[in-house]
């Protein structure tokens, strides 16, 4: 009864909510309204995408809870380097939840937060690994055998291709670019494209039948005994 | 009732279900056999090299969590490291395993147990040392495993699974410090800094064969075997639609657009 | 100029220029700008939870479907899985799983299969100028080869001189890596640019940035070295 | 190999110090922006098409815009956004409703809208182009405006009702535009719109990415499921099109100077460790 209600109806769920999305898309059921030309499975996956979406929603704080319990303990536990970090970044989730709450997420107030630091840090922090490209390309970027050296030509006619007065000074390279993405690169894309695709529908598959159940979250005890 | 121009994606799903759903019941009576995996004959050279150097070897499944989509990169990553922790044993090297998200740490101290006691070294392992917890947070995990490699200098890092934008970080400070390096995402973005700076590649959707070849998981196996189905079924449809095409037919094009 | 935008422009200075000195080393001043970066992003995450919420749920709800009281519900229950209880979380988790895979699922098999199929189908070969036909036959061909590289559980297929196959795909790839990799540097230059022009563009024209520019650089260096090493302030000896 | 012998130059070249490359890199970036050079950028057919595709839209046409960038692309995307809604305002007769995929976006949307300032072609919020809000749920987003936009939301981002505002007259799903323009720093994204609108709707689909993003993009190109692909790096090319210089046409010195520098340094590194690995041998 208890595996029945903590994990046979989830994954029953699952299951059927995927088969009406695609039902819905695939096929027109019966009764199909004289007005609209539409099935009853359309306005039924209108309401279920929209709940969807308010679920979603809803899981957007699941970041907070998660950082809370990870540096609430790094303060009790007092962290050698760590806790008063930890703090600070509490102090931050608590001002930005409660100022864009409070005031709205447009309104001039937040948005002078989000420009002071959330908007400046994340544009930063992912830039700063054009810095670590660079030693990559100085040290790692080798002719060391074919493959290695396919990477390279590719690399370096792209470069300068992406230099503006480079390719205004050698418009060779614009073509040989645009072959290079048009051929090679959106071939072997293709490629890798159609497996990837392959490994999607695969793992749709077999969380359907519940047999990839990683979702479920953490075991009950009832499940890891069984 | 069926909706034109979807019939034969219809089809094509019902075909890819019967696939994979019958490649995981054949495999649970026999395990398909799987090609070489040239990424994998690099494990010995890389135990050899750290026995030989005295210095361990580093482990990074990257980030994600078992409860996300990128799940399956992470139990493939899992299965490499079972056993490359039995190799390592073998080979009296030590293991370090980097911990992104704690729920993986008890499922990675099992792993790494009974490779140990598969190897007959259990007295050897130490679960404090090699298992660690890092971070759960993208930079700080970066940060903290860049002074791994810094301090320890191990002179092999092996990374599979989910990587993001601190691929690039790791596969160079590792590089930095002489480490022969094995990686393998499927992550599209992150392969392509993988190709440039590591010296063994798994590619895309090959990191997913290691993992099901390693770990013996029938489900992980059969899947795959459905799935290569499937793209035997995309290479035929695609070579005879190209060679019918050339001779002015467009009967395949039609059919797929049914 | 007032004081709000000038506080704003000087903040998201300094956080840009402590985040830069990760490149070189880990220091205080980073860690400081990332935690402020991660407590940021989690906030910022229940702002725009809250905002939806209340648009697509609550407005609805407010005009009589109550069937939203249900969502909410389920929408509560998500946080069940930090308590005893977990197990009911997975309700409104298998609803948001089942779409996402009935979506992702029925588009992906056109979208990303058939499509790609049908549009391979459609290169022509033959009756074009030879330089056209022989990068056409060039597509197809890795096309082919990079599926047939995926196909693991066959492994006659791989044997012998059929390698060749499989390594030709590897070529295939890599060039598409190189391509891929200086599209990279690109994008991440560029985002370096757009910071370093909002420093020299906004920042340092403003009263007293130039002299306190380089007090920061001097700062950061300072952090970077190892606390035992520093005269000060001494590290606190455990125990 | 032994440490103990002298290091060659070409190992000394080989470890420079990675302090050395970074500094480098910084001058080459720091150098054009004191002292702009006003490189010539050359205009690409993809730019073109792009730019054609707007231009020759039927009066009236609605396009739905995505704003799915989030802050770290904001100097790529942000220049490209702004770049195209100078076109589509200076061209008129068009409706621009946006939305965001991303967190970021709406207020992200405010600051490109800053820089556009609409005013100045007369166009009105409301009449000309709205923000229809950040939806959740990336993909479950997507498949729900496509279905039904007014079921999923009834007010703009600022809460405001739909049913106010001229431009949203007669919008009921997907089939209600003639273009989709996504802006996005997110793989889920770019793709997803292709899964969610492209697939069932056919709406075409103007597509501009980071640059790093635009290789796994390729085949959705080549099998017409996009009609053009623009890294938003290229934003200068879209600028001199709109002729509305900006941050992208600045960007041109930078990108050249430092991209020497990059080429300069596959070369010099190669150089080293061949160098140094006959001198080993020697």
């Amino acid at each position: 009864m208890s595996l029945m209600v903590r994990r046979q109806i989830p994954i029953l769920i699952v299951f059927v909510t995927a088969l009406i999305i695609m039902a819905d898309y695939f096929l027109q059921l019966p009764p199909i309204d004289a007005v609209t030309k539409k099935s009853w499975t359309s306005s039924l996956v209108t309401d279920i995408q929209n709940w969807g979406i308010v679920l979603a929603a809803f899981a957007l704080g699941f970041g907070a809870v998660n950082l809370s319990y990870l540096h609430t303990r790094h303060i009790s536990r007092r962290t050698k380097g760590q806790w008063p970090f930890s703090i600070w970044l509490l102090l931050i989730i608590i001002i930005f939840a409660v100022t864009g709450i409070r005031y709205g997420a447009t309104s001039s107030t937040y948005s002078w937060l989000y420009n002071s630091s959330y908007f400046a840090l994340s544009a930063t922090v992912y830039s700063s690994l054009g810095f670590y490209m660079t030693s990559g390309i100085y040290r790692a970027l080798r002719a060391r055998n074919l493959e290695s050296m396919l990477l390279l030509i590719v690399g370096a006619i792209a470069i300068m291709r992406n230099a503006p007065a480079i390719a205004v000074a050698a418009p060779i390279v614009i073509n040989m670019e645009a072959w290079i993405s048009a051929i090679p690169t959106t071939s072997a894309q293709r490629g890798i494209m159609i497996g990837a695709a392959l490994g999607a529908i695969a793992l749709g598959i077999r969380t359907m039948i519940g047999r990839e159940t990683g979702f479920l979250g953490r075991l009950t005890e009832a499940e890891k005994g069984g | 009732m069926l909706v034109t121009g979807r019939i034969f994606a219809l089809g094509m799903l019902a075909v890819l279900w019967i696939f994979i759903i019958g490649g995981m019941e054949l495999a649970k009576k026999k395990l398909p056999t799987f090609r070489r995996l040239p990424g994998l004959d690099a494990l010995p050279e890389m135990m050899g090299r750290a026995t030989e150097m005295n210095r361990p070897v580093h482990f990074t499944t990257g980030l994600g969590s078992l409860t996300e989509s990128v799940a399956p990169q992470l139990v493939a990553g899992l299965a490499v490291l079972g056993y490359a922790s039995e190799m390592a044993a073998k080979y009296g090297v030590k293991i370090i395993y980097s911990v992104y998200a704690a729920q993986v740490m008890p499922i990675a101290t099992e792993l790494m147990r009974d490779a140990y006691i598969r190897a007959g070294k259990i007295e050897e392992f130490n679960a404090e040392d090699q298992i660690r917890y890092l971070s759960g947070e993208q930079f700080a995990y970066a940060s903290a495993v860049q002074g791994i490699a810094e301090r320890e200098r191990p002179a092999a890092n092996i990374m599979i699974g989910p990587f993001y934008a601190e691929s690039m970080l790791f596969s160079e400070t590792f590089f930095r410090i002489g480490a022969i390096q094995l990686a393998g995402t499927a992550r599209g973005y992150q392969i392509p800094f993988f190709a440039v700076v590591c010296d063994y590649l798994l590619i895309a959707e090959e990191i997913y064969a290691a993992g099901a070849y390693l770990s013996k998981d029938p489900l992980q196996a059969g899947s795959i075997r459905g799935q290569d189905l499937g793209k035997i079924v995309a290479l035929i449809l695609m070579f005879v639609g190209v060679v019918i095409y050339a001779f002015g037919s467009n009967a395949l094009i039609d059919l797929l657009k049914m | 100029m007032d004081f709000n935008t000038v506080f704003q422009i000087w903040a998201a200075a300094l956080f840009t220029i402590w985040v830069y000195s990760i490149a070189f080393r880990d220091n205080p001043f980073f860690k400081f700008a990332e935690h402020t970066f991660v407590g940021a992003a989690a906030g910022h995450e229940i702002v725009m939870g809250v905002d939806n919420v209340i648009r697509c749920g609550w407005t609805p709800f407010a005009r009589g479907a109550f069937v939203y009281a249900v969502v909410f519900l389920l929408g509560f229950l998500l946080y069940t899985r930090y308590s005893k209880y977990f197990w009911m979380s997975r309700y409104p988790i298998a609803i948001m799983v089942g779409i996402g895979i009935g979506l992702s699922m029925r588009a992906a098999v056109t979208a990303e299969f058939i499509a790609q199929i049908s549009s391979t189908a459609k290169i022509k070969v033959l009756g074009v100028d030879a330089w056209t036909g022989f990068s056409n036959i060039l597509f197809i061909v890795l096309v082919l080869t990079v599926v047939y590289f995926f196909i693991f559980t066959f492994p006659g297929m791989h044997g012998g001189n059929l390698g060749i196959i499989s390594r030709f795909a590897r070529y295939g790839m890599m060039a598409a890596f190189g391509y891929s990799f200086a599209n990279t540097i690109l994008s991440r230059f560029n985002m370096i640019f757009g910071r370093l022009d909002f420093i020299m563009s906004q920042w340092l024209p403003l009263p007293g940035a130039m002299i306190t520019f380089p007090v920061v650089l001097i700062l950061l260096v300072y952090a970077m070295i190892p606390a035992e090493k520093r005269p000060w302030p001494k590290p606190i000896q455990p125990g | 190999m032994g440490g103990s012998e002298q290091k060659g130059i070409w190992s000394r070249l080989e470890n420079v110090p990675r302090e050395i490359l970074y500094g480098l890199l910084l001058i080459a970036f720091i150098i054009p922006m004191v002292r702009p050079i006003g490189f010539p950028i050359p205009i690409s057919d993809e730019s073109k098409r792009w730019y054609n595709w707007i231009e020759n839209l039927p009066d009236g046409s609605v396009i739905m815009i995505d704003f799915g960038y989030s802050g770290g692309g904001e100097p790529e995307l942000g220049p490209m956004a702004v770049a195209v809604y100078h076109h589509m305002f200076r061209r008129g007769g068009l409706k621009a409703i946006a939305m965001s995929t991303s967190t970021e976006g709406p207020l992200l949307w405010e600051k490109a809208m800053a820089e556009v300032n609409p005013g100045q072609y007369g166009a009105q919020y409301g009449v000309d182009y709205i923000h229809i809000g950040f939806i959740t749920g990336t993909e479950t987003a997507m498949a729900a405006v496509g279905k039904d936009l007014r079921a999923t939301t009834s007010t703009d981002y600022k809460g405001v009702s739909l049913d106010q505002f001229p431009i949203m007259e007669g919008i009921t799903d997907a089939s209600s535009f003639d273009t989709l323009i996504v802006y996005t720093t997110g793989g889920d994204q770019s793709e997803g719109w292709v899964r969610q609108w492209y697939t069932p709707y056919q709406v075409p689909y103007l597509c501009s990415t980071l640059a790093m993003m635009v290789p796994t993009m390729l085949p959705y190109r080549n099998a017409g499921q996009i009609v053009a692909l623009l890294a938003g790096a290229t934003s200068g090319q879209m600028e001199s099109l709109v002729g509305k210089p900006a941050r992208g046409i600045k960007s041109a010195d930078v990108i050249t100077t430092t991209h020497i520098l990059v080429l300069a340094y596959v070369v010099l590194g190669n150089i080293a460790y061949y160098a140094s690995k006959a001198s080993r041998k020697g």
